[in-house]
């Protein structure tokens, strides 16, 4: 294992003995210390999706609360303002704190296994994205437990309604640095996943040998890094305006507000293809899985995936169609809209091709994955619809705009998101769900979703407005509300049946060899669940549908695993890096700092910044001391001995180099 | 493990897919996402110069465009002495290395240190402050943002002159820890003091004072500023082997990709926010 | 995590390392010429479309130098270009466009 | 459990699943949604602006349509063909085969631009006839100018001039000539929101610092439902307006009758102002505030309003008028001619002959009218009224608010 050795820079530390005495080395392998220390993706990606399947179901419950206030006209169950911080607060937590991070826990948990690598290029750096979204999602919530509330401008914040003229109190405070620090912590952990799969691949893993899944990672941390910054410049605007009272969006003095749309659109619209593209890549390899067949025109796919995120950057304008932006420019942006349907199609094309001539086994996983195809179908020719711009100036901002998305999003990303999770589950727990209860729960989630949003296209069509928390009973609404109400509540059942049989199967569900589904790619070689160093012997690639090969030619890849066995047992053991708190401790500075400057008063009594500057600053100091102690504890990790079963020895210090 | 003194090649590392370092991607992704950054800024400060308010102000009367392009050449020198500094580490030139580093945050203060200036006199002379106008408020925010790159970037380079101090076996030194934080806070005492005593010798200078009141109302600043360098020499006296050399290239040259970012974006600020102004 | 291993590192060639220096001084120099070539073209007498032209022209130029030289993006694996450029030109194009939209007569704020 | 019970319980529980939804469907039947003529309804359109907006959407609607009957039947049809239907089929690998086809791909994406050329032909075509007025109906075109407030609308007509009080100024009930094009300059002070009339247009943006329009047309006479389209805050929802359009003749008179100075109704000597007042009863929250009869002929009730209520009583009348000025309403409404002359709230001038109050929420009669005086903010959450009169504490007595509503009645 000449070449892991070699990443280690310390070169001197290659002599150093064990202990140091200065910086706190945590070995805890359970408890809480473990899962505050962790570097390994495995745990920090299962943290994500514990962390995202709550706030998925907090974000459930204020739909529920939304569509009961729907239910019928002139309904009572919330006031006006608690309607819109419902509102506001179900699309945050949807987009940001639900979909983004369960992407997210895939992409941790399985991309660097099916690139057949022992851990992400920066461990530390991935547990700072994991505590700097979690710190996020609680300055995002903590309006809740405040006397100001949760914010309600909308998931879009457009100003000046949310500036400070129009929104005084802290709630939009919370939003703004709850986003901010979700953009640190999404930019973060996208650098991270670019350089690891770019260059921690193992040997014959060329790029256009990479699962489908692995290259949407590729594709959707580019456009995070691509998109975030721009609404973190928008953020950085509207908060100095509304802490140090400056222009950028005040019309007094010349502001125009409509920056703020085209700042945030240029950042949401990729947002959404962010939200979509890892969900392809997980059907990209459920399709092929549960066919038997390989994935019908990879380069195609690939390609289609990455001309859908560069073509993404030139729409944003669409969802600012009745702005008044001119003849030219709409139609501009209304074509460019438009010819985002050919990539698209032609992923559809070609997972209708993967099925072809296959031998399709109807598992869950690809219940949902077929779900999925149907479902986005439907919601992406809702998009064609809106992107003919004389038609959207009629559905815009009406219930057709939320059919559309819902159906990308839930018939989209979710359904991939939940396929995923039945797919993968064997190998991250060793146990699999049941058939049947999977089944139902597809059948009711699939039925309660488009009972709920089916409707709501006529509704838009209808003229009903989005946002908006009463109607009256005369608008010819009411039927299409109380069914699309009655969807809500069997889709809410359908989740529930979905939670209840996972964390029963979790606990007691029956146990899986490896490999369950016979699949194609490189993480179910790895027994389940994976051990820390994920592969014993970094396996050598030899074709696209890595394990798939390995499996066709037993002999000789046994051959050469033992011989690169030996070799690496030589070079000193597998290299594991150092749990580490610091990552911890910086994300809990941010913390610190975005509560000082989103929640304390700015109280000029007692000296002129009052209290705000003192938390802020002891929050910017701790977040300091994090990454500094962080650089000087340095990564150099240890060597792991294993046995020829595979076990590693009890004690990890004294495997020290 | 060996250091493989003399066989590094910077330009290719073996144990990655592509030859490129892991932490050379991660800096050029960042860069990329950088530009990002600063795109929507630019965007943001053009788009309100092209439609100002009937009454705004007009920044050729405040702008003064020989300190900024003073600040400017700075800049542009303190990038050849990074550069210079990244060849000299990774050639294992350890005390060429500091020399340079040094120099870089020598011109990288002096470039905050216009800004100070340029700043306070925009708001205390020119009466633009960051609220009583559009110019302000983007003019203050894009070029403040640039400018707390640069911070950070002196900052960067101020650890990364003080870790080429680290002794082996570091992690079980606390001596050595504190000499370390004293080092820290001694440069930038030193920097931050250099930059308010010229500050205020150029004001006494500008209003006509006298040069000996100017050192006898500023003698605890002079004092301290003196104290530091001292300080600083000192602690950068020779004090047996270290671990920093050429394998530290990797780390030297990422933080050199950023220092140069700041400075190429410092280029189009320069044309796009002071030239164009001019014309 | 381990490329296919390949034989013997690229010798490193120290004695080109001289030449980089004396390269790194003569850009610097260039740099700080062509800077004040462009404070002197401010002043000039030519038509403002011509002023700006060569501004933005010259500013390119020492981007491009300093990425490529100073960044030794010119000796670098070619990938590292691409990864910049992608964010290099998604930036300028996004900011192309927004001001062209601001432009847009429709999209002229009110006079006061 | 064996697989294919599995399948036969699972596709059982499907069709339950889909039992049940078509019985949700079957509850909701007293109105039938498919049917989308409701006021709102951007299918049964009345105008031409409208109605070209709804041939693009047509045109999108059966393109994907049929792309999607083909598509999913492709689909349709491959999963049910190649589904393995045997537990050893399932363990087989099927034949080797290709990994792609480049001529397969390759017509398909013909296709699909195929298909994006038929939308964004007319697409086009929509863009450009719904910007603005066609050349040939520049002169016939009449402006008006829109304002959106927090959160209701201010109406202007620029060739109606006052002396002494500038353009005519009404609130919430838009009147238009119909069968000429009507364009439409909106603006907003405050927040962004949204003119959105669907029946004769869709909608644009009311952005502060930005001089947005549109244009539209009303066919016939009629009696249209606008809505503010972009969230605005607290009462977005709530944020409605009326579009009413006459008959050339109508409209004229309209102006003439709105270009006067408010009515004014003197008591006779010794009437006295009749306490006749109904006690106001309790609204339950969110209310409606319209009565069943109410859009059964909408414009015929609007022209209704147009005439002095029956029953007028003059001296309760005179009572409220000096009540609107003691109770600071005077300071944020304009009565045109009795001098008050606010700006922060609607023009009352002729509030008495507008089908609807705080901007179409509730109807315009005596119950609803007190309704809202007595505390707006219960009618409209967070309303400006509530915040500006409540909150300085001046409290109406019941024998005010009768009088206040006797006053406004009469403004006609
Ligand atoms: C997962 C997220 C996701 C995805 C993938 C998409 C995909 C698309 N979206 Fe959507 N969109 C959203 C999430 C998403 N959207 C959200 C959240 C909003 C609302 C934001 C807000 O205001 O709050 C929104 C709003 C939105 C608008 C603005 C509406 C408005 O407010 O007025 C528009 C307008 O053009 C649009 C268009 C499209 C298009 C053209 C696609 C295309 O990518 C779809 C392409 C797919 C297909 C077309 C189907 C398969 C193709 C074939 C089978 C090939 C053949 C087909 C043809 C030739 C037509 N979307
Ligand atoms: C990925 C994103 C995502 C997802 C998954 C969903 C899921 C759902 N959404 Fe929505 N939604 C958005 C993104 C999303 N949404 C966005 C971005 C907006 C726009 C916001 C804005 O306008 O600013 C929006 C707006 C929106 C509206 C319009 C509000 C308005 O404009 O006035 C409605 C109305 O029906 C709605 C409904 C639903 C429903 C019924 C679900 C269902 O699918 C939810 C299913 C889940 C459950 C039913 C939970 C089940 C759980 C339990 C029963 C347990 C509960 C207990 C505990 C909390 C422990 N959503
Ligand atoms: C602080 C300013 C203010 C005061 C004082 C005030 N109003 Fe209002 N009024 C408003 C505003 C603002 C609205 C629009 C509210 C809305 O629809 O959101 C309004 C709406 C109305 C309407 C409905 C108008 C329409 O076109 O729908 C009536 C009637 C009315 N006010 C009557 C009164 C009376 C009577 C008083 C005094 C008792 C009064 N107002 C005092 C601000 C005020
Ligand atoms: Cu005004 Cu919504
Ligand atoms: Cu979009």
């Amino acid at each position: 294992m000449e070449a892991i050795l070699k990443s280690d820079l310390h070169a001197k530390d290659a002599h150093a003995p064990a202990k140091s005495t200065l910086f706190w080395r945590p070995t805890a392998q359970t408890g809480l210390i473990s899962w505050l220390t962790t570097v390994d993706h495995k745990k920090i990606g299962f943290l994500y999706g514990v962390f995202a399947l709550f706030f998925f179901l907090v974000g459930g419950f204020e739909a529920l609360l939304i569509r009961l206030q729907l239910m019928y006209p002139n309904g009572t169950v919330l006031t006006a303002q608690q309607y819109n911080t419902m509102f506001t607060m179900h699309g945050t937590t949807m987009i940001f704190l639900a979909v983004m991070p369960l992407s997210a826990a895939f992409f941790n948990f399985i991309m660097p296994l099916q690139i057949g690598a022992r851990d992400v290029a920066f461990p530390r750096l991935n547990a700072f994205s994991l505590w700097t979204f979690v710190a996020g999602a609680i300055i995002i919530n903590l309006g809740w437990f405040m006397h100001d509330g949760a914010p309600d401008g909308g998931w879009v914040g457009y100003a000046p309604l949310t500036s400070k003229t129009f929104a005084a109190d802290h709630s939009i405070d919370m939003w703004v640095m709850g986003l901010q620090l979700l953009g640190v912590a999404s930019i973060a952990a996208s650098l991270n996943f670019i350089v690891t799969i770019i260059n921690l691949r193992a040997p014959g893993m060329t790029m256009m040998r990479l699962p489908v899944f692995t290259w949407m990672t590729l594709i959707t941390a580019f456009l995070i890094v691509l998109s975030f910054p721009f609404i973190t410049i928008a953020l950085v605007e509207l908060m100095m305006d509304r802490l140090f009272g400056t222009n950028f969006f005040e019309v007094s003095n010349g502001g125009m507000p409509i920056l703020w749309q085209h700042l945030f659109w240029v950042f949401g619209h990729p947002e959404v293809y962010i939200l979509i593209l890892p969900a392809m890549g997980i059907v990209s390899e459920i399709l092929p899985t549960f066919s038997r067949k390989p994935l019908f025109g990879y380069p195609i796919v690939v390609f289609s995936g990455a001309s859908i995120g560069f073509l993404g950057f030139s729409v944003w304008s669409h969802h600012m169609f009745t702005t008044g932006m001119g003849t030219m420019a709409t139609a501009a942006f209304s074509l460019a809209t438009m010819a985002i349907a050919v990539p698209t199609g032609v992923k559809i094309f070609n997972w209708i091709g993967t099925l072809w001539n296959g031998h399709i086994s109807m598992r869950t996983p690809m219940m949902f994955a077929l779900g999925f195809v149907w479902m986005f179908m439907i919601g992406g020719f809702s998009g064609v619809m809106h992107s003919a711009a004389p038609a959207d100036a009629q559905q815009q901002d009406s219930y057709f705009v939320i059919a559309h998305f819902h159906y990308v999003l839930i018939g989209g990303s979710l359904f991939a998101l939940l396929a995923g999770i039945h797919y993968w589950f064997p190998l991250m727990f060793g146990r699999k769900v049941s058939e049947f209860w999977g089944k139902l729960s597809f059948w009711v989630i699939f039925a309660g979703f488009n009972i709920t949003f089916f409707p709501m296209h006529f509704l838009g069509l209808n003229g009903m407005p989005r946002r908006t928390f009463t109607y009256d009973a005369n608008l010819g609404w009411n039927a299409a509300n109380f069914i699309a109400t009655i969807g809500a509540l069997i889709l809410g059942v359908g989740i529930f049946i979905y939670f209840a049989v996972m964390v029963y199967t979790f606990l007691k569900g029956e146990k899986v060899a490896k490999d369950v589904w016979d699949a194609r790619t490189l993480e179910w070689s790895l027994p389940n669940p994976p051990p820390e160093y994920n592969y014993r012997v970094i396996p050598t690639v030899h074709a696209r549908d890595a394990y798939w090969y390995n499996k066709q030619h037993k002999e000789e890849i046994a051959r050469e695993e033992a011989e690169k066995a030996k070799a690496e047992a030589a070079h000193g053991g597998i290299h594991m890096p150092h749990q580490s708190i610091y990552p911890f401790v910086a994300s809990l500075g941010l913390l610190i700092a975005a509560v000082g400057i989103a929640v304390i008063d700015h109280d000029p009594s007692p000296g002129f910044w009052g209290k705000k500057i003192g938390v802020s600053m002891i929050g910017g100091v701790v977040m300091l001391a994090g990454i500094y102690f962080w650089a000087l504890e340095g990564n150099e990790g240890y060597h792991l001995h294993l046995d020829d079963e595979g076990h590693a020895p009890a004690d990890k210090n004294a495997a020290k180099h | 493990m060996s250091s493989h003194a003399g066989t590094i090649d910077h330009h290719h590392d073996p144990s990655t897919s592509t030859g490129i370092p892991n932490k050379k991607l991660l800096m050029w992704t960042f860069l990329a996402s950088d530009c990002m950054f600063f795109g929507a800024l630019i965007s943001t400060h053009l788009i309100y110069r092209l439609h100002p308010m009937p009454d705004a102000p007009s920044p050729k009367n405040i702008f003064s465009i020989e300190l900024t392009s003073f600040s400017t050449f700075i800049l542009l020198m303190s990038s050849l002495m990074m550069a210079l500094a990244v060849t000299a580490i990774q050639k294992g030139n350890l005390k060429s290395m500091r020399w340079s580093i040094l120099t870089t945050i020598f011109f990288g203060s002096i470039f905050l240190g216009c800004q100070v200036y340029e700043f306070q006199e925009f708001v205390e002379i020119k009466k633009m402050t960051i609220t009583n106008s559009m110019l302000g408020t983007t003019f203050f925010t894009l070029t403040g943002t640039h400018g707390t790159h640069v911070a950070i970037g002196v900052l960067w380079l101020i650890l990364m002159y003080v870790r080429s101090f680290q002794p082996p076996e570091a992690g079980r030194n606390a001596a050595w820890f504190i000499r370390h934080a004293v080092h820290i806070a001694v440069i930038i005492g030193a920097i931050l003091l250099a930059i308010f005593a010229t500050l205020a010798l150029v004001h006494t200078l500008h209003t006509g004072g006298s040069i000996s009141a100017y050192f006898g109302g500023h003698f605890a600043m002079l004092a301290g500023l003196l104290a530091c360098i001292a300080a600083g020499i000192f602690l950068a006296r020779p004090n047996g082997p270290v671990n920093f050399g050429e394998a530290n290239a990797i780390d030297v040259e990422s933080m050199g990709l950023y220092w140069h970012f700041v400075d190429i974006v410092w280029i189009v600020i320069f044309t796009a926010v002071y030239l164009l102004e001019y014309l | 995590m381990s490329a296919p291993a390949h034989s013997a590192p690229a010798a490193h060639d120290h004695g080109h390392d001289e030449s980089k220096f004396q390269i790194y001084v003569q850009i610097a120099m260039l740099l700080a010429v062509i800077t004040g070539v462009e404070i002197v073209g401010i002043y000039l007498p030519f038509a403002k479309w011509i002023i700006v032209t060569c501004l933005v022209v010259l500013s390119v130029v020492k981007f491009m130098y300093v990425i490529f030289y100073f960044m030794h993006l010119r000796w670098d694996k070619p990938f590292c270009t691409i990864m910049f450029f992608i964010g290099l030109v998604l930036a300028s194009g996004t900011t192309w466009a927004l001001l062209e939209l601001f432009m847009v007569k429709d999209s002229l704020p009110l006079p006061v | 459990m064996r697989l294919s019970s599995l399948l036969t319980s699972t596709a059982r529980w499907g069709r339950a699943g889909f039992a049940l939804g078509a019985l949700a469907l079957l509850a909701g039947c007293d109105y039938n949604f498919w049917r989308m003529d409701g006021h709102q309804s951007t299918i049964t359109v009345a105008g031409p602006v409208a109605r070209s907006q709804l041939e693009v959407f047509y045109v999108t609607c059966w393109v994907t349509l049929v792309i999607f009957i083909l598509v999913g039947g492709v689909l349709a049809y491959a999963t049910l063909k190649f589904r393995a239907k045997t537990e050893a089929e399932e363990k087989a690998i099927p034949p080797e085969q290709g990994h792609g086809n480049p001529l397969i791909e390759l017509g398909l994406i013909g296709a699909s631009v195929l298909a994006l050329v038929i939308i964004a032909i007319p697409t086009l075509k929509g863009i450009w006839y719904t910007y603005d007025v066609p050349e040939d109906r520049k002169a016939d075109t009449y402006e008006i100018t829109a304002t959106g407030y927090q959160w209701w609308f201010k109406f202007e007509y620029p060739s109606e001039q006052i002396a002494g009080s500038g353009a005519l100024t009404t609130g919430n009930e838009l009147v238009i000539p119909a069968g000429r094009p009507v364009r439409v300059n909106v603006r907003a002070i405050d927040v962004i929101h949204s003119f959105w009339v669907p029946k004769l247009a869709g909608k644009v943006d009311m952005i502060p610092n930005r001089g947005n329009f549109l244009w539209l047309q009303a066919d016939e006479p009629g009696y249209f439902w606008g809505q503010c389209a972009e969230y605005c805050g607290d009462s977005h929802a709530v944020m409605r307006f009326r579009v009413i359009a006459l008959s050339p003749k109508d409209f004229a008179d309209w102006v003439a009758q709105q270009t006067s100075p408010a009515r004014n109704v003197t008591p006779k000597p010794g009437e006295t102002a009749k306490a006749q007042f109904a006690s106001l009863r309790t609204f339950k929250q969110n209310e409606s505030g319209i009565t069943d009869k109410y859009d059964v002929a909408p414009l015929e009730a609007w022209k209704a309003k147009q005439f002095p209520e029956k029953g007028e009583n003059a001296a309760l009348i005179a009572q409220g008028k000096a009540l609107f000025v003691s109770k600071t309403c005077a300071s944020c409404h304009e009565v045109r001619g009795h001098g008050a002359a606010g700006i922060s709230g609607p023009n009352l001038t002729h509030i008495g002959a507008r089908s609807m109050l705080a901007a179409g929420l509730i109807e315009n009669n005596a119950e609803q009218l007190q309704r809202w005086i007595h505390d707006p903010g219960a009618v409209k959450p967070g309303n400006k009224m509530a915040k500006g009169y409540l909150d300085n504490n001046i409290k109406l007595t019941p024998e005010n608010e009768v009088a206040l509503v006797a006053y406004l009645q009469s403004l006609k």
